[in-house]
Parts: structure tokens; C-alpha cells; sequence
């Protein structure tokens, strides 16, 4: 076990703990930025595909994770952000203002939102935010006009210092625009949990009593929350639209806000780590299934749609055996592993064996 | 008259919402875990049903079938919570949210995997029958609804303030460590409730199979009931038939006069409105905790 | 000019009154205790300081300012810091982060310069810390920094809230209790520290206390509540000797 | 002596990886109070919650009138009629005091039994019958004390575990829980497992005494014994203390560890 | 080397819905198609080369759609694509089938953006839904004289190809279009709408709605007593289950499709001789889209073996277009040419009369 001594504070506040970590953090880096000369064009997508869902992970994260406030909602926001970028790009904004400019907006959208959202917990912020996602739907097919309504609207690369990026024209270039939005996405979370704000957000979801005594302004703290959120959740909409290159209301349904939440969830709420794990589960196990479906075909012979709706199925079922197997989550269950071979010979074999535990009512306040 | 006649067909439909409200309450209120897949619950309800009565099935005559089929969704439900959800017993109640919705995908691939994904419709002794009171027409299933949700809400809430086993299970909900320390047998009152919720849905699928059709995907009626129950305020059981005739009365009157592409928005225009003014819904069962 | 004013205050729930006409001051500097029967409303005395509750009549002062015009998260700006009866802390976070949360009033960064981490945050952060390590060490935590809350021993959280308190640098300190759950010698520690709270740290300090050792050890002034309303004020000797506090409160044998 | 009712054998309890109780063995006899003593964090709560079931044993025996109750669940132990009363109140806080002190004769059957037990606890605790309709969550944090006590009582238990019952009570209370306790233990002989940090008054009320530190059990003995050790008095009775600390502010250090 | 076509394989794909809410339609549907590619396998393919048919499942959802286009151009790099669902899902697929020039076959939807520009490498079967209204409404107008006409649909492209057919044979049959409603998928209960229509004087409505939705609205209305009001589907309505609802809840509703229904016709060769090798290739009575899938990959078929051994996308694209034939099972004749990628342009009405479909008009 690596025992760390600590000599000075800058070493707790730094986002790493020693040498060790930061290399290993920097090559898992190094590794993913260099997977367009050793992945092909088809699992460059989905890595692409995941790094979005990653990013609007981070997004509800924030959000359901550090602030306690459970959205369903948060589709609405991915659409808000992507409609705007297109829309400002169709106005002739140069993407590198409009991308920005569509997540600022989505987080003021945020704000919006958050201000009757503030009196509502748990169930009823769920359920007030999937209405929203609902209506969500409905306004884009009624705003026809700006949003295209049913019939959508497409996106075509876009230029970036006279560099086109395009999801399928230049899937390398568009991948890098992915990857660098993520790292940066990431490099502001762990900024904010390690100052103030990102510790007020705990406060608010800890105790909401106590964080008022310690002077957190509630509602301030949960508006900016949601509007850093929302901001992020903006960026990943843009994106997932650039990557789909063609979307409408139906492409951000309430079954991606749901879907969103499961992946933070699986992945482990309140964790940075969380928010990427949770997004290869989600964003690349369904494909996963499709691809398997074919040796499992092989194997068992047969034409390629055995049973309808079995990979949903199927999907459902891992899921469940997901939160079955760690109800932490998936970071929870990576420390352990982690803690096992750092321990390595001296662990117990009980020592994650999960003590009883009992739950009290979240109906007091 | 014409307003009448939607009123009273609001009403009948705001009791299916209402039964599917009502199991997604019994559920929190015993275990403060909300079942997403209390909706697909009803729909598997319904098919279960149509497989043992319908002749294309099994072709048993319906009023035997019925005890039959609520039997089976008990047995599923108590199922359920004895083989999963009680394994997450004391981890975080999202873990079981994520993990019903899960069920629903699951629920939905089953059902059409068994019976097809085409709609069917219960074959039942009230089809076709109806009641005329004035010019005002009631299909014998409505009818039926009107007075089985009734009947069951009533029920279920002497049972939680009445009796000594509701008010163990609204401890549990409560706190389950000192429902231990009382000597409440927390998961077996839970696997009770679950078993309870599965006869109710089973209620709730019979019903709306026999007022129309189901399909695998008649579940996702399951939000729109969801939200009913939140704006009775989730927890109450007269709250939950109360969201469940709001949200279908609303129905009726929003198509019949607000425009196209607006009149869907009214019953989750109305949750929002609630929400604002009452953040814990029309019968709340939030406090503010003492320090 | 006192420090805490408190002029007429009654609260009701529904019927019942918690605190009933209540006046009294707290002097700058002084340990201040409440005792009084269990239900008395000591810990709603608190709850109307921290604005929890809006009282249904009368006056509170806070160092000039009118504390009823505050929110509730403005009362810690003030200065006023507080623990709860029955521990309120941030479970699922260490007791450093606790702490820190404690600093949030001095916090003078802004959402930017937190999310880039500027060097002024980096700076404030490194002040931060260095004020919580001073409660650390003046509360004996060392062991505990990087420990979760939700696996603390009950004495122990006792004392984080206090630290928390502390770290918000305030001017008044609310103690509600903070000596139930403690063993003899923890509580012998915990007379010292409110001694060196209020004569190091100048820090004025008003308690809610069972513990009558406790409370005639470090107390200047004593007030004794029953049904919400004042029964004596007075140095410790004076209310314990007090034959309305002895038969509602202390009991013959005290 | 007799046969103890309780016996608990090299008990390890875990809370993950963190070992909280370090093989510990101790007797409870029929019609005792056994009084458990221990800075915070020794192990007193997790002892107590693995003898109710609330807590799994890793290692280790507990038998109760003769049958094995490790790791049973916990509505089972109350069955036998072992009933705990934990620390932190934990009462129901949405049901009123009513209703919290039926649901703590939960496991009984006799309807009388529970009408009288419920008038023994309000007499016991006048207040709480004048707040028989008040949401226990917003009782004071006495009152609450009193309510998980009563509720306790309710249960009509063989042997009750008391993990610091005086928490939060009027100095007047604490004397009136105590000598509640002694009539219990007295008229109906119910035995009692007592932690408290209150170690006079817990000493004085028992017959035996146990220490624990870290986990351990350091030191065990008649209680009349331990109150004349002179570590006792020092650590846990605070005697001298009051004298011989005004002026130095170190401490002794404990001599077991 | 083209992509898809290897020297003895040839993979075709399809985005479809497996378990969304037109499951209904895109599972019988995939299970005819595979009938055919079974058995042309087992007979040794075409010019030697098997046929893969791979299937993703979209659920009804635009982000499953992508992601399943993705798989299936970029991994499983199809030759073609045949019989994809869904109107939105089609639509933004062309933005990935069109630069790589994948043919798009016989998608199931009836949408006239189905062969939107550039419209070489697409090619549907049948008529569109705006053909499909249209022709309904000048038909119901002329028969019982209506004088209103009204939409009740889902607001989607489906929903909204729908309404501008209707209107366009409103104006044709020189009547007024007054009123619509729109649903969402979720939506069980139309007493408001219907009364609203009623209202509004409605002779004639036509319907874009899921299928279970459809069945309760003709229900609904008979229940409300608007025996007049006539009820019109199209090809999205047109399955043998809403004909087949029990207690004739379904009797007297319209639907105007491109291909002729199954069940009536089960005497007839071709569908006898369907029904029969469905059957024994599945345990099951196929349903109408069974055929409909079937006879899409029937044309699938012809046009490779038309193409030749040297399997190109211009060699197929060319041979699509060379397609001429009397499909008797759907009972169409289908050409395709240079300027002419839609198979077959007749549109049929039929009508519930005790739980069977009949054809009561032909254009
Ligand atoms: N939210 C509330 N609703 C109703 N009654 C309340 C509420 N909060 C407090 N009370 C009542 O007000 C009275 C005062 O309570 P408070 O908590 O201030 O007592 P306390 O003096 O702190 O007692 P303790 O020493 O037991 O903590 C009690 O009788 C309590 O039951
Ligand atoms: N949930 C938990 N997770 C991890 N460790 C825990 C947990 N609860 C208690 N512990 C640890 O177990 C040990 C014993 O705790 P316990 O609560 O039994 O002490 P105690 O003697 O009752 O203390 P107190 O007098 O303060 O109540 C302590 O060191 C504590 O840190
Ligand atoms: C045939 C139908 C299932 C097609 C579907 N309604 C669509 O166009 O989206
Ligand atoms: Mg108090
Ligand atoms: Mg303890």
C-alpha cells in the first residue's frame, strides 16, 4: 500500500495525490487521445458518443450528485443547448462563440428553471423536472418556426480555425473537439469540489439546517447549481446534435433524461468517475448488445432477430444486476478493487462484506 | 350535457390514473421507494388477465380467471421484493428507482415476448353494456372503475390508519432501524406491501384492459399516473385518487377546447402549477424537521 | 449596548406556546447558559437566533442590527455560529470539508475564479485551511481529519460541530448541549475549551446545558426557562439555589 | 450464581474494514443491570446493536436463555424479548407519540396489557400523555428521550439494553429515569444492560460493571468494586476531579489501552 | 470493393422497431423479410452470395436510430438498407446513407420526404401517406356526401404527412377542412377530442395515431354515439389486429393503404401459398406487415439478382430501377425507373366489416 506523507497543505488541495496518480491519470489521457490511429472509424464514434454522454453526466452530476437534487428532467436541457448552438451557428455565429454562448444560455435557462424549483425535494424535484422534459418536447414542435419543429433540424460539420469538423466527414477532428470539451468540463469540476462552492453544494445536500447555519444561502447555492448544470448539460446537447448530425423533439425525449439520471447512478452519485463509468454502461452497452447478438446468433444459429426487443431486455436486466451488485455504484465498486490489490496480500475477506444498514424517511426537511 | 358527459368519462379515466397512483403510494408509503415500474405492474396485470380468459389463450371463464390473475401479480410482486429489491434493503432509495426502471424494460420485453406486441383487448362480462342516465352514456366498465377505485382507496387507508400492521408499515417507512428495535418484521412487511402493490396493479390492468386495449408499451401510462400521484401528494392515498381525477378530468376538458399541440401540455402545465404553489403536492406529507 | 437582545419574544406552534414572553440579554464576552425542564423551548430560543422560526411577537437585536430583518443564512455572517441538539452535520463528507464549510462566510471568490482556480482562490483555499488546522489542533481532531462523519462516534461529532462552529470565526457561539454524550472526562475537556473560546478566541458564548457541573463551571449568567418564559436569571449559584429552578428542574437531591 | 440469561462470547464486529469491537465476552444474569463504561468511541453503541441484531457479529457467540441469536435479525431478538433502547431517540417522527408507543408493543398480543403499560408510561412521563397527538418529530429533544424509554417499556421486554437512556434529560429526569429503572429492576426483577456516560449514577443503579476501551473490554467487576478503583473515579466519575484539574489542564493518561 | 458485398455474403440492415411503440408493425414486419432471406439462403443465395440480415432495434427513438446507423454503416458496413421505421428515423438517417450512397429500400414509412433529394440511391414500395389521405377523403366525401373534414394525429412527420393529404382532398373534393387534435403516444383517452370534433361538425376524420390509439378512438366515438362520424387510417392503421378487435368495436373504420389486405384474400393463390410458407417457417399466422416485409424483401431479392454477379451500388441502383412486376401477394404491380422510385402508386380503401377488412374503392 502506497502510504502518502503529507508535508504541506497544497498537497490536499491539489486534485492529485501524488506523482503516481497524476502519471496514471495523464496516460489514461494519453491513451484516449491517441485512439483515433488505433480504433477503427465505427468504435471512434462510439467512444465519441460516450465522451458526450460523459460529459452530460457531469452535467446531472453536479447537480443530483454534489447538490441532492434529483433531476428527470435534464433532456430538456440537452435540447435547449443544442438547439441553441444550431441556431446560432444558422445565424452565422463562428462555432467557437456559439458553442459557448449555447451552454451559457442553457445555464441561464437553468436559472430559470431552478427559481420554482427551489422549494421542491426529492420525488417532487423529480417529478417537476421530467414535466419539464415532457413540455420540453411539446415546445419544439410548437416553436416550429425556430426549432423546426417535427421535422427537425440537421447539422453539417462545423469550422474551427479553418479545420471542418464533422461527425462523419472528419470523425478524428470532431473526436478531439469531444475529448478536449470533456477534459476541460472535468478539470472545472474538480476545481469547483476541491473551493467553496463545490463544498457548499455538499452542504445543501447533507443538511440543509446546518448549511443555512453555516451561512449558505439555499436557494443561491441551488441556483447556481443548477445553473453550472444546466451549462454543461447545454455543451453536451450541442454536441450529442453535432454527433447525431440530425435531430428533433423526439431525439431528446424524457426517456433520455431517465436514462441520464440511471447512468449517474450506476456509475456512482457524487463522483467525477462516476459520471464516466456510468456513460460507458449507458452510451456503449446497448451497442454492445447488438454487436454480441451476432456471435451469440452465430453460436445458436438462427437469423439475426431471434426475439424482439431482447436487447432491451437484456439491457434492462444488466442494469439490474448493475445496482445489484453495487448500489454505490460502479466508482464504489472500483475502490474496492483498487483497495484490494493495494492491500494485496493483507486483505480480509469480509472487509467490504457491507454492514446492515437501515434507511430513515426523507419526508423531514 | 356535453360537459357532463366529459366530466363523467374524466372521472372514470382518473381512476385508472388513480389505481396506478395508488400502488405507486402504497409503496413509498411503506417504503419511501418509488416503483417506476408500477405502470408496466399494470400492464403485465392486464395481459395476464387476457392470457387466462381470452379464448385465444386459455379461455377460462372471467370471473374465475380474476382471482386467478390478482393471485399471480401478488405472487410477482412479493416475488419481486423477496428475489431483488430486497437486496438493496437499506442502500439508497435511487438505487431502487434506477433499478424499477430497469424492471419496466424488462416487464415490457416479457410481456412481448409472451403475448405478442400487437394490441388486445380483455374479453369480459361488462363489454358492450352500458348505463344511459339522461342523455349521458357510461360504458359498465367505467362504471366498474368508478366504484372498484372507490372501494380500494378507502380500503387501503383504514388499513394504513387503522389497523396495527398499516402503522407498523408507516414506521417502517419512517425509520427502519427503530421499526427493528420494535420488533417489525421491516422486510417481511415490505415483501407484503410489494405483493399488495402487484394485486393492486393487477386491479388497475384488468380494468383498463377491459375499458380498451393493451400493448407492452401501455406501461408508460405509468408517468402520466406518476404525476398524478404527486400532485395528491405522494404519500397520501386519498391524495393519490385525488391526482388521479384532476389529471383525468383535465384530460377531457383540455382537448375539447384548448387548440391542437396545446391541450396535451394541460396535465403536466397543471403538475408544474401545483408544484409552485404547493411544493409537496395538494395532501402533503413533508415536515420541516425540528432542530 | 448588549451583544444579544432578546425583547418579548413568544412563538407558538398551533397552541402551544414554546416561548412565552421571553426578555434577556447576553453581555459581549460572557458564557451565557440556558437551562431550564425538558420542552422548556431552550432549543427554540436557538431556532429563533439562527431565523428558523419567525416569532409571533417581540424583538431580537444582534449587535445593533435588527435580527428578524436576516435570512437564515444571513445570521452566520453576522457572526453567529451554532451546533444542534441532535447533530446536523455533513454526513457523507470528511470532518475536514465539515470544516471547511465553516469558512464559507469568509468565502470572497467568486463561481469564475473557483471553477479556473485562480491563484486567489488557491490562495484563499491555503488560508482556509490553515484556520481549520488551528481548530483541529485546539479541539484535539488530528485523528479524525480525513474521517467520514457517518462513521464518528457520537461523542466525537459533538465536538466537529463545535470545531465547525468555530471555524465560521464568530462572534457568538450557540452551544445547544454540548456536553450530552460525553463522558466525565470529555466534558472536563469541554468545560476548557469554552473557557479558552471565551477568554482566547474572545468569543461570546451562549449555552443550552444539562450538565449543571458544567454549567456553573464556566458560566457567568444563568437564565432558567420553564413552559417557555423566564423563572430566574442570575450567576450559576443564584439559580441553583433558586426553589423554583430546584423543584421544575434540579430536583431535591441536586 | 445462576446461570446467566445473556451471554456474549469473543464478539467482532466490523464496519467494513474498520474493527469496531475486539473480542468481548460478558454475562448478564437474570434480574441485573450490567452497566457498560467506556470513553466515546469505545464500542458501547456497536456492542449493544450487535446483541439486538442490528449489527452482525463476524466472529463470536451470543446466547439468550440458552438459544444462539448472533446475526438473527433483529425483530427476532426483540421476539425473545430482548428490546433495545438506542442511542439518538431514532422514535418515528411522522406518527404521534400514540402511535409510536403501540407500535413499541408491537410483538404483543394482549390489548390490556399494552392500555395498561401505555397509563405506566404516562405516569412515568406526564408529558408525554399531554402530547399523545403531537408528531413525535417535533417533541424537544427530552421529550424525544422520553418517548424512545417509554416506547421501550411497552414491550413488556425480558432484558432491556439502555444505551444512554439520561441523554438530553433535566437533571430532575435523570434522577427520575434512574429511579424508574431500580423500580423495574426491583419489582419485576427486569435485567438490564445500562450504558451510560452518567457513570455515577449508572454505577450506583448496577451490580456490575464493565469497562471498555478501543473495542476491549479493559476491566470488569461489582459495581461497588469499581466504584472505589481509583482509575474509575478518575476517568469515569469525574471525583476529584473538580479540585485537582482546576489548575493543571493535562490529563492523566489511561493506563489500559 | 463495394462495402457489404463480399464473395459469398451480402449484408443488408435495418434500424426498426423491435419494442417501441410500433413494434406492432416492425416485428411481423422483420419476421416476413427473414422468411424469404432464410430460404433464399438455404437455396444457396444469390449469384452464391448469402444474405445477412442485420436488424437494430431503435425502440422508437431518435438517438437509438443514430446509434444503431452508426453500427451497422461504419461496423457492419451494409450493402443496403431495407424496410428501416419510423418517418423522423429515415429521415436522419439519409444524412448518413446518402454521402456513403447506401440504397435505402422499402422503408416502412410512407413519408413523401422517403424520396427526398438526392433520391437515387432511395426507393419505396408504395404509395405515400399524403396519396394514402388524400384519396380516402375524396372517396368518403363522395360517398356519404360529408361536408367537414378533421385530423386527429400525433405530432410528428407521420402525423403531419397525414394532415396535408387530408387537406389536399378536402380541397379536391371541394369540402373544408375545420379542425384537428394532436396526441401524444401516451394518450388513452379521446372523449374531449371527440366531443371537440363533434363539435366542430366533423364528418370525416382522419387518423394518424398509434395503433392501440386508433382502435380506441373508433371505440370511443361509437360508445359517445357518432355513429355518422367516418373514421380513416392509413397503411399505419391497415393491421389485421385492429380488423380483428373483439365485439366489432372496430366495424365501419376506414383505412386507405397501398397494398391489399391479407386475410381477405387468403383464397387466393399467392397469399395461400404466403400464409402456408409462413407457417411452416414460423408456427404462426402472419399478419399483415408479415407480408409487407416479406414482399420487401422479395423486391430486395429480384433487384439483386438482377444486378448481377458484380454487385455493385450502381449495378443494384440500375437493376432497382429496371423492377417491373405484378406483385400478386400485396396485389400491386410495381415499377420502378430512372425517374420512378416509388414501386407501386394504387391506393386501396378498405373498411372493417365483422372483424375482416374489404376493399371498397381502388385508385
Ligand atoms: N415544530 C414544532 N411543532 C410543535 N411543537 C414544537 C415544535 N418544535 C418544538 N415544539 C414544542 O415546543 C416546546 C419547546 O421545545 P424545545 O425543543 O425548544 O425544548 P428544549 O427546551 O430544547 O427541550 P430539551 O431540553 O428537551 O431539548 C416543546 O414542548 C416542543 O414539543
Ligand atoms: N457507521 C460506522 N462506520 C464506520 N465506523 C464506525 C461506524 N460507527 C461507529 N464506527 C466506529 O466504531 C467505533 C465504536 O463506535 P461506537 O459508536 O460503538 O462507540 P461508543 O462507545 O458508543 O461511543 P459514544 O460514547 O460516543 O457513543 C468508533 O471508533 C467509530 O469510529
Ligand atoms: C408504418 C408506420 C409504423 C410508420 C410510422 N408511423 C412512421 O411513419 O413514423
Ligand atoms: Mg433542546
Ligand atoms: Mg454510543
Amino acid at each position: 500500500m502506497r502510504i502518502v506523507f503529507k508535508t504541506n497543505y497544497m498537497q490536499d488541495i491539489r486534485p492529485w495525490k501524488d506523482a503516481y496518480q497524476l502519471c496514471l491519470y495523464l496516460i489514461l489521457l494519453a491513451v484516449v487521445a491517441t485512439a483515433p490511429w488505433w480504433l477503427d472509424d465505427f468504435y471512434l464514434g462510439e467512444l465519441t458518443n460516450v465522451l458526450i454522454w460523459a460529459i452530460a453526466g457531469l452535467g446531472l452530476m453536479i447537480l443530483t450528485g454534489h447538490t441532492g437534487q434529483v433531476s428527470l428532467g435534464h433532456a430538456a436541457f440537452l435540447a435547449f443547448g443544442c438547439y441553441a448552438n444550431v441556431i446560432l451557428l444558422e445565424a452565422g455565429v463562428p462555432f467557437l462563440i456559439a458553442f459557448p454562448l449555447a451552454g451559457i444560455l442553457t445555464g441561464l435557462a437553468g436559472v430559470t428553471v431552478a427559481i420554482p424549483a427551489l422549494r421542491l425535494h426529492g420525488i417532487y424535484l423529480a417529478i417537476f423536472t421530467m414535466a419539464l422534459s415532457i413540455l420540453m418536447d411539446d415546445v419544439i414542435v410548437l416553436a416550429e418556426p425556430i426549432t423546426g419543429g417535427v421535422a427537425g433540424k440537421y447539422l453539417g460539420g462545423v469550422e474551427i480555425f479553418g479545420f471542418l469538423v464533422d461527425r462523419w466527414g472528419t470523425p478524428v477532428q470532431f473526436f478531439w473537439l469531444v475529448l478536449s470539451v470533456a477534459v476541460l468540463v472535468t478539470l472545472g469540476y474538480i476545481n469547483l469540489l476541491r473551493a467553496p462552492l463545490g463544498r457548499s453544494f455538499i452542504a445543501v445536500r447533507d443538511s440543509e439546517v446546518s448549511a443555512q447555519a453555516m451561512g449558505v444561502d439555499i436557494a443561491r447555492t441551488k441556483m447556481i447549481s443548477f445553473a453550472l448544470s444546466c451549462a454543461v448539460s447545454g455543451w453536451a446537447g450541442a454536441l450529442m446534435g453535432m454527433f447525431s448530425g440530425a435531430f428533433n423533439n423526439e431525439t431528446f425525449s424524457v426517456l433520455i433524461s431517465i436514462q441520464l439520471l440511471m447512468m449517474i447512478v450506476i456509475g456512482g452519485l457524487g463522483s467525477i468517475h462516476g459520471a464516466f463509468l456510468g456513460a460507458i454502461v449507458i452510451g456503449f452497452l446497448p451497442q454492445f448488445l447488438s454487436i454480441s447478438k451476432e456471435y451469440v446468433g452465430a453460436v445458436f444459429g438462427g437469423n439475426t432477430v431471434a426475439i424482439p426487443g431482447l436487447e432491451f431486455g437484456i439491457f434492462g436486466m444488466i442494469l439490474i444486476a448493475f445496482i445489484l451488485f453495487e448500489p454505490m455504484g460502479l466508482y464504489g465498486r472500483w475502490l474496492k478493487i483498487r483497495t484490494w490489490f493495494e492491500l494485496f496480500p493483507f486483505y480480509r475477506k469480509d472487509m467490504f462484506k457491507r454492514q446492515k444498514s437501515y434507511l430513515k424517511t426523507e419526508r423531514l426537511r | 350535457m356535453d360537459n357532463a358527459q366529459l366530466l363523467i368519462s374524466g372521472l372514470a379515466n382518473g381512476c385508472v390514473y388513480g389505481l396506478i397512483a395508488l400502488g405507486f403510494v402504497l409503496i413509498y408509503k411503506a417504503t419511501e421507494a418509488v416503483n417506476f415500474a408500477q405502470g408496466d405492474f399494470m400492464m403485465l396485470g392486464a395481459f395476464v388477465t387476457i392470457g387466462l380468459t381470452n379464448t385465444e389463450y386459455m379461455g377460462l371463464p372471467f370471473w374465475l380467471a380474476l382471482p386467478i390473475s390478482l393471485g399471480i401479480m401478488g405472487a410477482l410482486g412479493y416475488l419481486l421484493d423477496r428475489l431483488i429489491i430486497r437486496r438493496l434493503f437499506g442502500e439508497s432509495q435511487t438505487a431502487v428507482v434506477i433499478l424499477t426502471i430497469a424492471l419496466g424494460f424488462v416487464i415490457r420485453f416479457a410481456a412481448g415476448l409472451i403475448w405478442g406486441h400487437e394490441p388486445q383487448t380483455l374479453q369480459n362480462p361488462l363489454a358492450g353494456k352500458e348505463v344511459r342516465f339522461g342523455g349521458l352514456v357510461l360504458g359498465m366498465e367505467d362504471v366498474a372503475v368508478i366504484v372498484v377505485t372507490i372501494l380500494l382507496t378507502w380500503g387501503l387507508y383504514v388499513f394504513f390508519s387503522r389497523t396495527k400492521l398499516g402503522l407498523a408499515m408507516q414506521g417502517a417507512s419512517q425509520n427502519q432501524l427503530a421499526a427493528y428495535y420494535m420488533g417489525i418484521p421491516v422486510k417481511r412487511v415490505q415483501g407484503f406491501i410489494w405483493a399488495l402493490a402487484g394485486v393492486v396493479a393487477g386491479i388497475a390492468g384488468i380494468l383498463f384492459a377491459a375499458k380498451g386495449s393493451v400493448d407492452p408499451t401501455t406501461g408508460l401510462l405509468g408517468i402520466k399516473a406518476f404525476a398524478a400521484a404527486v400532485i395528491g401528494g405522494f404519500g397520501s392515498l386519498p391524495g393519490a385518487l385525488a391526482g388521479g381525477l384532476i389529471v383525468g378530468v383535465i384530460e377531457p376538458f383540455a382537448s375539447r377546447y384548448i387548440a391542437a399541440g396545446y391541450s396535451q401540455i394541460a396535465p403536466y402545465a397543471l403538475l408544474l402549477a401545483v408544484l409552485i404553489f404547493r411544493p409537496n403536492g395538494l395532501f402533503s406529507q413533508v415536515r420541516v424537521k425540528k432542530v | 449596548m448588549s451583544l444579544l437582545e432578546f425583547e418579548n419574544v413568544t412563538l407558538k406552534f398551533g397552541g402551544l406556546t414554546a416561548v412565552n414572553d421571553l426578555s434577556f440579554e447576553v453581555e459581549e464576552g460572557e458564557v451565557f447558559a440556558i437551562v431550564g425542564p425538558n420542552g422548556a423551548g431552550k432549543s427554540t430560543v436557538f431556532n429563533l437566533i439562527s431565523r428558523f422560526y419567525d416569532p409571533y411577537a417581540g424583538k431580537i437585536r444582534y449587535d445593533g442590527h435588527d435580527l428578524l430583518k436576516a435570512k437564515p443564512s444571513g445570521v452566520a455572517a453576522y457572526g453567529v455560529a451554532r451546533t444542534f441538539q441532535n447533530i446536523e452535520l455533513f454526513e457523507h463528507a470528511t470532518v475536514l470539508q465539515n470544516l471547511l464549510v465553516g469558512r464559507h462566510r469568509h468565502r470572497k471568490s467568486n463561481m469564475l475564479s473557483e471553477v479556473l482556480f485562480l491563484p486567489s482562490a488557491r490562495r484563499q483555499e491555503l488560508e482556509n485551511r490553515e484556520k481549520v488546522e488551528e481548530i483541529i489542533d485546539f479541539l484535539d481532531l488530528q485523528a479524525f481529519r480525513d474521517k467520514m462523519i457517518s462513521g464518528l462516534p457520537y461523542g466525537v461529532r459533538k465536538v466537529v460541530e463545535v470545531a465547525r462552529a468555530l471555524a465560521t470565526d464568530p462572534k457568538l457561539l450557540l452551544l445547544d448541549e454540548p456536553a450530552s454524550g460525553l463522558s466525565v472526562e470529555e466534558t472536563t475537556d469541554m468545560r476548557w475549551w469554552i473557557d479558552d473560546i471565551r477568554r482566547q478566541m474572545g468569543i461570546t458564548v451562549l449555552m443550552v446545558e444539562h450538565d449543571m457541573g458544567l454549567v456553573s463551571g464556566v458560566s457567568d449568567r444563568v437564565l432558567a426557562m420553564a413552559d417557555g418564559a423566564k423563572l430566574a436569571l442570575g450567576t450559576p449559584a443564584e439559580v441553583q439555589s433558586h426553589p423554583a429552578v430546584v423543584e421544575a428542574y434540579l430536583g431535591k437531591a441536586s | 450464581m445462576s446461570e446467566p440469561i445473556l451471554t456474549i462470547r469473543n464478539i467482532e464486529s466490523f464496519y467494513g474494514p474498520i474493527m469496531a469491537i475486539r473480542g468481548v465476552s460478558l454475562d448478564v444474569h437474570q434480574g441485573q443491570i450490567v452497566s457498560i463504561l467506556g470513553a466515546n468511541g469505545a464500542g458501547k453503541t456497536t456492542l449493544m446493536k450487535t446483541v439486538s441484531g442490528v449489527m452482525d457479529p463476524e466472529k463470536g457467540k451470543i446466547t439468550f436463555e440458552g438459544d444462539e441469536i448472533q446475526g438473527s435479525e433483529p425483530h427476532k431478538v426483540v421476539q425473545k424479548g430482548i428490546v433495545h433502547v438506542p442511542e439518538g431517540r431514532e422514535v418515528f417522527p411522522l406518527l404521534t407519540v400514540d402511535e409510536n408507543l403501540s407500535l413499541g408493543a408491537y410483538t404483543l398480543k394482549d390489548k390490556g396489557q399494552v392500555d395498561h403499560d401505555r397509563d405506566l408510561v404516562f405516569s412515568y412521563f406526564p408529558i408525554l400523555k399531554e402530547r399523545r397527538n403531537q408528531e413525535a418529530g417535533t417533541l424537544s429533544g427530552g421529550q424525544q428521550q422520553m418517548l424512545a424509554i417509554g416506547r421501550g417499556l411497552m414491550a413488556s421486554p425480558k432484558i432491556m439494553l439502555l444505551d444512554e437512556p439520561s441523554l438530553g434529560l433535566s437533571p430532575l429526569l435523570v434522577q427520575e429515569i434512574f429511579g424508574i429503572l431500580k423500580r423495574l429492576n426491583d419489582e419485576q426483577s427486569m435485567t438490564m444492560m445500562l450504558v451510560e456516560q452518567n457513570a455515577n449514577a449508572a454505577l450506583e443503579l448496577a451490580h456490575h460493571g464493565y469497562v471498555m476501551e478501543v473495542g476491549r473490554i479493559v476491566m470488569d467487576g461489582a459495581a461497588d468494586v469499581l466504584m472505589r478503583s481509583e482509575d474509575i473515579q478518575n476517568f469515569y466519575l469525574g471525583v476529584q476531579e473538580e479540585g485537582a484539574r482546576e489548575n493543571r489542564r493535562w490529563k492523566r493518561k489511561k493506563t489500559w489501552r | 470493393q463495394t462495402q457489404g458485398v463480399t464473395d459469398d455474403e451480402i449484408i443488408i440492415g435495418s434500424v426498426n422497431d423491435l419494442s417501441g411503440i410500433f413494434a406492432a408493425v416492425g416485428v411481423p414486419a422483420t419476421k416476413g423479410a427473414n422468411v424469404v432471406f432464410d430460404r433464399v439462403n438455404a437455396n444457396g443465395g444469390v449469384h452464391g452470395r448469402t444474405i445477412r440480415y442485420v436488424v437494430e432495434d431503435n425502440g422508437y427513438q431518435m438517438p437509438r436510430a443514430m446509434q444503431g446507423y452508426n453500427k451497422l454503416l461504419n461496423r457492419d458496413k451494409v450493402f443496403a438498407m431495407l424496410q428501416s421505421l419510423g418517418t423522423p428515423m429515415n429521415v436522419a438517417g439519409f444524412k448518413l446513407l446518402d454521402p456513403k450512397g447506401i440504397p435505402n429500400v422499402a422503408p416502412l414509412s410512407a413519408a413523401r420526404q422517403m424520396l427526398q433529394e438526392p433520391m437515387d440511391n432511395k426507393f419505396t414500395a408504395f404509395s405515400t401517406y399524403f396519396d394514402q389521405s388524400r384519396v380516402g377523403v375524396k372517396y368518403l366525401a363522395g360517398e356519404f356526401g360529408g361536408q367537414s373534414v378533421c385530423s386527429m394525429y400525433l405530432p410528428t412527420d407521420f402525423g403531419a404527412e397525414i394532415v396535408e393529404g387530408t387537406k389536399a382532398g378536402a380541397e379536391e373534393a371541394g369540402i373544408t377542412f375545420v379542425a384537428e387534435t394532436t396526441h401524444k403516444p401516451d394518450e388513452t383517452d379521446f372523449v374531449g377530442s371527440l366531443s371537440k370534433l363533434k363539435e366542430e361538425g366533423c364528418d370525416i376524420v382522419t387518423i394518424a395515431l398509434g395503433v392501440r390509439q386508433a382502435i380506441t378512438v373508433v371505440g370511443t366515438a361509437k360508445k359517445m354515439g357518432l355513429t355518422d362520424m367516418k373514421f380513416l387510417g392509413t397503411s399505419a392503421s391497415f393491421l389485421t389486429v385492429v380488423a380483428q378487435v373483439p365485439g366489432g368495436v372496430t366495424d365501419g373504420f376506414y383505412a386507405a393503404a397501398s397494398w391489399q389486405d391479407l386475410w381477405s384474400r387468403a383464397e387466393d393463390p399467392a397469399p395461400a401459398a404466403f400464409i402456408e410458407e409462413y407457417r411452416a417457417a414460423t408456427g404462426e399466422d402472419p399478419v399483415g406487415f408479415a407480408m409487407l416485409g416479406y414482399s420487401a424483401a422479395e423486391t430486395m431479392i429480384k433487384a439483386l439478382e438482377a444486378a448481377g454477379p458484380d454487385l455493385t451500388q450502381e449495378s443494384f441502383i440500375a437493376a432497382m430501377e429496371t423492377l417491373d412486376y405484378q406483385d400478386e401477394l400485396v396485389g400491386n404491380h410495381m415499377t420502378f425507373g430512372p425517374d420512378d422510385h416509388q414501386g407501386a402508386d394504387s391506393v386501396y380503401v378498405n373498411v372493417v366489416e365483422n372483424g375482416a377488412w374489404k376493399m371498397v374503392y381502388e385508385e
